[in-house]
């Protein structure tokens, strides 16, 4: 059989997540041997430049597609313009479940809400105030996974402060400053929980704030409980300097997507839906994460 | 216009060239050299650059910014600029989603196309009055117009969150077909309906700033505002004008998107508008006013979709890509200095 | 009647008074030179009768009635056209559609008016031929000699249909003949009834034209006598300041 | 100046009061008036906004786009303008991080200080080399600065994915600690050490403006650049500086994000550009070129971070907070129209 | 030997040739008047004299040496001093940072030099005091008047250690005594060995202190003579081509 082009597109290519998305993607691509994985999307996170791209692919002829969907309505526009073309597709990270996508393969983002918003009842089960960090105000899985926590803690003895969530827009400086801010106009929160890595991809920057703080976060008074489980953030959890991460696996991601998108090159069915699963750490588990 | 009728009799005074004037002395004239250039180029690194569908796709892309840009360029003309236009295409997207949406829940009938039209206007009401409350600042009051939209860019992205706390809109309801033919049509199949939209508004911005009182006096405010304020010209108005077409070619060009999308999303054209800025300047408007046209506004646009269109389907290196569309960004104004040297 | 009366009118610009309680008047079609240092407050008063400052106090009089002129357009409106010092030309225009500006030739088109090029530009090409200057009217003024410009400047007025004409330093940079030329022009203007305000540095144009000077000295008037009761040798002592008033 | 050496025997000029002269007649006064009015309301809506811990936070927030602010300000103040500090910081940054990353794997062993000394140099040779290709395409090419330096913007930031595949980089080695301690360490644990810096470069920049040739050569291009040419002024050298001190002041201030992050993200600073800008111009920079200083861009990036800040703390629905912050902006330029009332 | 030699000179601008063959040479210490009507070439002369422009043929010998002037810089280096009909000045500096633009005074302290603003300002007021102008040497150049911005250009030339000045119109916009002042300095510099190029639409000024005319008409010279073998009159025709060429 001859060689195939699987694209991979991203939301955003300055997001380091999707960076393991598609270094999952090249290995599995390296593996199979026949396969290439391009890895193209917008740079900045915005739904027509990720159409028009889409479009590009659907020109240069592609052989599949696995988009992390931008805006479900847009994107469902341009997925079933690539399946009238021929191309199969599939959507990872995010989805858009109403298009002619054959297959989703990801996190259950309500789940994975849900499982920080669980993690942090674990955590600290007399409850409390809590705030939360968010990404873009317009992406669709974040809203999804701030809806999870929310849902998780209703009923508990936990309260979201007003202000919550921020926006980080996906920029780390900003989420760190934004730490700072959600402590300081709230001295007696209980939790901070990013739905993002965000705050914690800049270690320097989280340990700084932790520390002015470091009492409190030692007696779990001051609870932090983060998504995204990258090895900077495994290495501040083992170092005390979070209470729990619940992490997607975007490594596993990428190699499930080639794996799909060749069985169905190949005329084989796949599952609908193909959770990748969560990873929920703490300090207990924290050494196999690490290796 | 007219040369001879008075240059008779000056000894020192030879016949313009045909070259020495108009289009052909212009910046657009050179960087639509250099757009050709990139154009062979393109298409001798990807068989599929040339193909029918290609183009189309290209044409459809580079009219959802143009339009806009031709917006734009009027506001550089005066020696403006306007930072709030990928706002405005999006709120503007978003009313006219939200208004389809409320009437298609509403109670009352109305005539078939009637939901479209009233969201129509909604929408581009929207953006009119932002133009308008943009102009106001800068003409009457004297702001800066670099603060002053960059204002109005964030109390307008803001809005549009707002509006749907984040989630964006699609456009639904009765009218929805009628709305998506009207916006992401194709005439004959083939031509990208808002390409016609495009080419309609260039005509209309060439006759009026070539053949009008009202283009003359854009650019002379352009030149020297101080100046056209002597000779009687009604600068703040004018100034409100433009920016209010500015906002009003911003709105319907986000229209036109979010129709080709078939989605409002509430980041729709984040960021857009250092590009729709570029693409003016690459087609020879002016930062510092009295320059600019409606070809070099679309040649612009055309130059900055080519290459990015291009570097995908030679499938350069993502990586590298945006190195490259800056590099060919600056080579392309570079051939203007040609022109300086030929002109001495 | 006086066409324009002058009321006491004083302007300053922070710690300097360019002007200070000025007042005189101007009939129509009499033509009156306004002398004095650089910055004794000549331009200043010319930008305060065409709307473009307002007077920090007194007051304007146009034909009787007293006048508020808010902007340049207002002035315009009332009759009074002004060759400014700095000549208020767009450089990205021509000359021809410089000399037009706010006041284009049309035609008409539906509801929709376009320019008519060509009228403009013979009309100008005749303007320039008549003040006997070498201009050309398809020229951008950006690319013009000093005189070049201010001949376009001038040619601006010949348009209007002025009741006083302001003319600041319209001599200044233009070459002998044409210099006889805004002589002449003046002399044609008074007799079609129009008035004229001409601030030069030239003693003999005013004496030739004027039939009153005024002189300012620092932001006051220190005369304002008719050209036949006074001498060249006079007024440049009030200039100077070696005579204080007369 | 003295004032009054020349103006004796003007019998119409009065001496000119304090208020009518200097800072207090400037833009930055003004807008340091509504910066104070600001600090007031939301000190009043938070109380938890003049705490030590609060201030210390905005005193290190605004120290980080600052410095690259007084850059800026010099690129405005010729009438230029420069979109690539942002790019500028992210490369920068990560060049840091990348050769103190080699050198903790070298085989030669360096005295201690002396990896993050190479390091250092090297990231700030590399934002230094940015400036001068964009002075060098602006002064010597005469390209216009936006596209210039749009294009850059680009390049520079692929430049960054390039080198690091998109990953971003982490500072390490033996010298991270003394690295973290020069860029994100506090002097007698209050005032964050990049506060400093900030404190230093703006009396050198005050000083090089005010009391020196140079800097009143910057102030003559701006106002005038080819009447600086005419009268002897180097006027392509003096940009080529202006340009390369703008890429050097976004470089330092990107590797002090760095420290203070530990880690150079490859979309470090991404859009800054808009932000920086509007600092210098609600400072008082005019983007036309001959007006500007330090002092009122350090002010401007003090307004928008107490905005942002005091919004966060005043816990406004975030979805509101982008419009306030819009709004707040534009009324704070909006004071600065009193002045030219007051000026007549 | 002469101090500068002109040698065929010829300028295109696109369609016009501004200048077209000029030649002429200027000793030191000589005083030349350069007329002629709006758009002769005289301003096109001066620039490329001063390094703006360079010719499309012809070539400059400066003190007997072949001379390529590539820049103004390069030109104030030879000793080419130039007041330019547009004044060139910074609007946003004041009087006194735009005379000393380029040459500014100052002192040491270690390896910086800062500037001697008291001693800038002093002698700027010097200047104008000499050219008695009533302008004040810390006023912005934006708020100056018209005359006072020509005083700023003209005292600007004061400081320079020229061999030859080139004067653009230099007394158009000042008022009758400084102009009698502006002679006088001509007769200085010409004293001090200097040479002089005069523009001037002014006849009795360039008959007043100038050796020698030059006449220019449509791009060429159409005179040089001393002016002792020449009239007013005889000028005037010239310029205005009643007479062709003498
Ligand atoms: N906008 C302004 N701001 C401050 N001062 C000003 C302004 N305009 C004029 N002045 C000052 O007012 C005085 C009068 O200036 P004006 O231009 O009226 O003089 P003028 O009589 O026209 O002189 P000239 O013969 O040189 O043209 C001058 O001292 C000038 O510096
Ligand atoms: N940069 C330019 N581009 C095109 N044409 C120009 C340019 N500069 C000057 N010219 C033209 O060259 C001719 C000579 O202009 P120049 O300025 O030398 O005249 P001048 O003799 O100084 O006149 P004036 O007495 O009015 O100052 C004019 O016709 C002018 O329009
Ligand atoms: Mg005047
Ligand atoms: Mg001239």
């Amino acid at each position: 059989q001859d060689s195939l082009v699987f694209a991979v597109v991203p939301k955003a290519m300055n997001n380091p997540f999707f960076d393991l998305a598609r270094d999952g993607c090249e290995a599995r691509a390296k593996e199979l041997g026949n396969v290439t994985c391009t890895y193209i999307g917008p740079v900045e996170h915005e739904a027509a430049t990720q159409a028009q791209i889409i479009e590009d692919l659907i020109t240069q002829g592609v052989d599949g597609l696995a988009i992390s969907v931008s805006d479900i309505a847009a994107a469902t526009t341009v997925i079933n313009r690539a399946v009238e073309a021929g191309i199969p597709v599939i959507t990872f990270d995010s989805d858009a479940p109403d298009s002619q996508r054959s297959a989703y393969v990801g996190t259950d983002n309500k789940q994975f809400g849900t499982a920080l918003g669980e993690l942090l009842l674990q955590v600290k089960p007399d409850g409390g105030t809590y705030g939360m960090i968010s990404g873009g105000a317009a992406a669709p899985n974040l809203a999804l996974r701030v809806d999870g926590v929310r849902e998780a803690l209703a009923g508990s003895a936990w309260t979201e402060v007003p202000g919550s969530p921020t926006f980080s827009n996906d920029d780390i400086a900003l989420a760190v400053q934004q730490m700072g801010d959600l402590k300081t106009a709230n001295p007696d929160i209980d939790a901070i929980v990013p739905v993002g890595g965000w705050p914690m991809f800049a270690p320097d920057g989280w340990k700084n704030f932790v520390d002015g703080f470091k009492a409190d976060v030692d007696s779990k008074a001051l609870a932090l409980v983060v998504a995204d489980t990258l090895p900077q953030q495994l290495q501040l959890l083992s170092e005390g300097y979070a209470h729990g991460l619940v992490g997607q696996r975007p490594y596993e991601m990428g190699q499930v997507a080639m794996d799909t998108l060749l069985a169905l090159t190949k005329g084989e069915t796949v599952e609908d839906i193909i959770y990748t699963g969560v990873d929920v750490v703490t300090a207990e588990n924290v050494a196999d994460f690490l290796k | 216009m007219m040369a001879n009728i008075d240059t008779q009799g000056f000894s020192n005074v030879r016949r313009t060239r045909f070259w020495q004037k108009g289009f052909l002395a212009s910046q657009s004239a050179y960087v639509l050299g250099a757009l050709i250039v990139i154009i062979v180029v393109m298409s001798l690194l990807s068989p599929n650059f040339l193909t029918a569908g290609n183009i189309s796709n290209i044409t459809r892309n580079f009219s959802f910014i143009a339009i806009a840009t031709l917006g734009i360029t009027l506001v550089i003309i005066t020696g403006g600029i306007d930072l709030s236009v990928g706002s405005t295409m999006a709120l503007s997207a978003t009313v006219t989603s939200l208004i389809m949406g409320a009437l298609a829940g509403a109670s009352f009938a109305l005539f078939p196309g009637g939901a479209l039209i009233l969201a129509l206007l909604g929408g581009l009401g929207v953006a009119a009055l932002i133009g308008l409350l943009n102009g106001f600042a800068i003409a009457k009051l004297k702001l800066s117009a670099f603060v002053t939209t960059l204002g109005t860019l964030s109390i307008v992205r803001g809005l549009t969150y707002v509006a749907t706390y984040g989630r964006g809109t699609f456009p639904a309801g009765p009218d929805k077909d009628l709305f998506l033919l009207v916006t992401a049509g194709k005439l004959f199949n083939v031509v990208p309906i808002a390409f016609i939209y495009l080419i309609i508004c260039a005509i209309a911005m060439w006759l009026a700033l070539t053949h009008t009182a009202w283009g003359r006096h854009v650019f002379a405010i352009g030149s020297n505002e101080s100046a056209g304020r002597l000779t009687g010209v009604n600068v703040d108005r004018v100034k409100i004008q433009v920016y209010m077409l500015c906002g009003l070619a911003a709105g319907f060009n986000g229209i036109i998107i979010s129709g080709w999308l078939g989605s409002a999303p509430a980041n729709l054209a984040t960021a857009y508008e250092l590009t729709i800025i570029a693409a003016a300047v690459i087609g020879g408007a002016n930062l510092a006013g009295g320059v600019g046209g409606a070809a070099g506004a679309i040649i612009g646009c055309v130059l900055i979709e080519v290459i990015r269109n291009g570097l995908v389907l030679a499938r350069v290196d993502p990586y590298w890509q945006q190195t490259l569309v800056g590099c060919i960004i600056v080579a392309a104004v570079l051939v203007d200095r040609l022109r300086s040297m030929r002109n001495g | 009647m006086a066409l324009l009366e002058i009321n006491k009118v004083t302007k300053e610009f922070g710690a300097i008074r360019a002007l200070s309680d000025v007042s005189f008047s101007i009939e129509p079609g009499e033509v009156v030179g306004l002398m004095g240092d650089n910055g004794a407050g000549k331009s200043t008063l010319v930008k305060i009768i065409s709307g473009i400052y307002q007077p920090t106090s007194g007051s304007l009089a146009f034909e009787g009635a007293s006048a508020h002129i808010g902007s340049p357009g207002e002035a315009r409106k009332l009759g009074i056209e002004t060759v400014y010092q700095d000549l208020a030309l767009a450089d990205n225009l021509t000359a021809a559609q410089n000399i037009f500006l706010g006041r284009e030739l049309k035609y008409h088109v539906g509801p929709f008016r376009f320019l008519r090029h060509n009228a403009m530009n013979q009309r100008a090409a005749e303007l320039f031929a008549e003040l006997k200057s070498e201009t050309r009217a398809d020229d951008y003024v950006r690319q013009m000699s000093g005189g070049q410009r201010q001949a376009v400047a001038i040619a601006r007025t010949r348009l209007a249909d002025a009741k006083v004409i302001l003319m600041d330093e319209p001599t200044a940079a233009i070459s002998v003949r044409q210099v006889a030329e805004v002589l002449n022009l003046i002399h044609r203007l008074k007799d079609a009834g129009i008035a004229v305000i001409l601030i030069s540095h030239r003693m003999p144009d005013v004496f030739a034209v004027c039939e009153r000077v005024i002189v300012m000295r620092r932001g006051t008037k220190v005369a304002d006598k008719p050209i036949g009761q006074t001498s060249p040798e006079e007024v440049t002592a009030l200039i100077t300041g070696a005579k204080e008033a007369a």
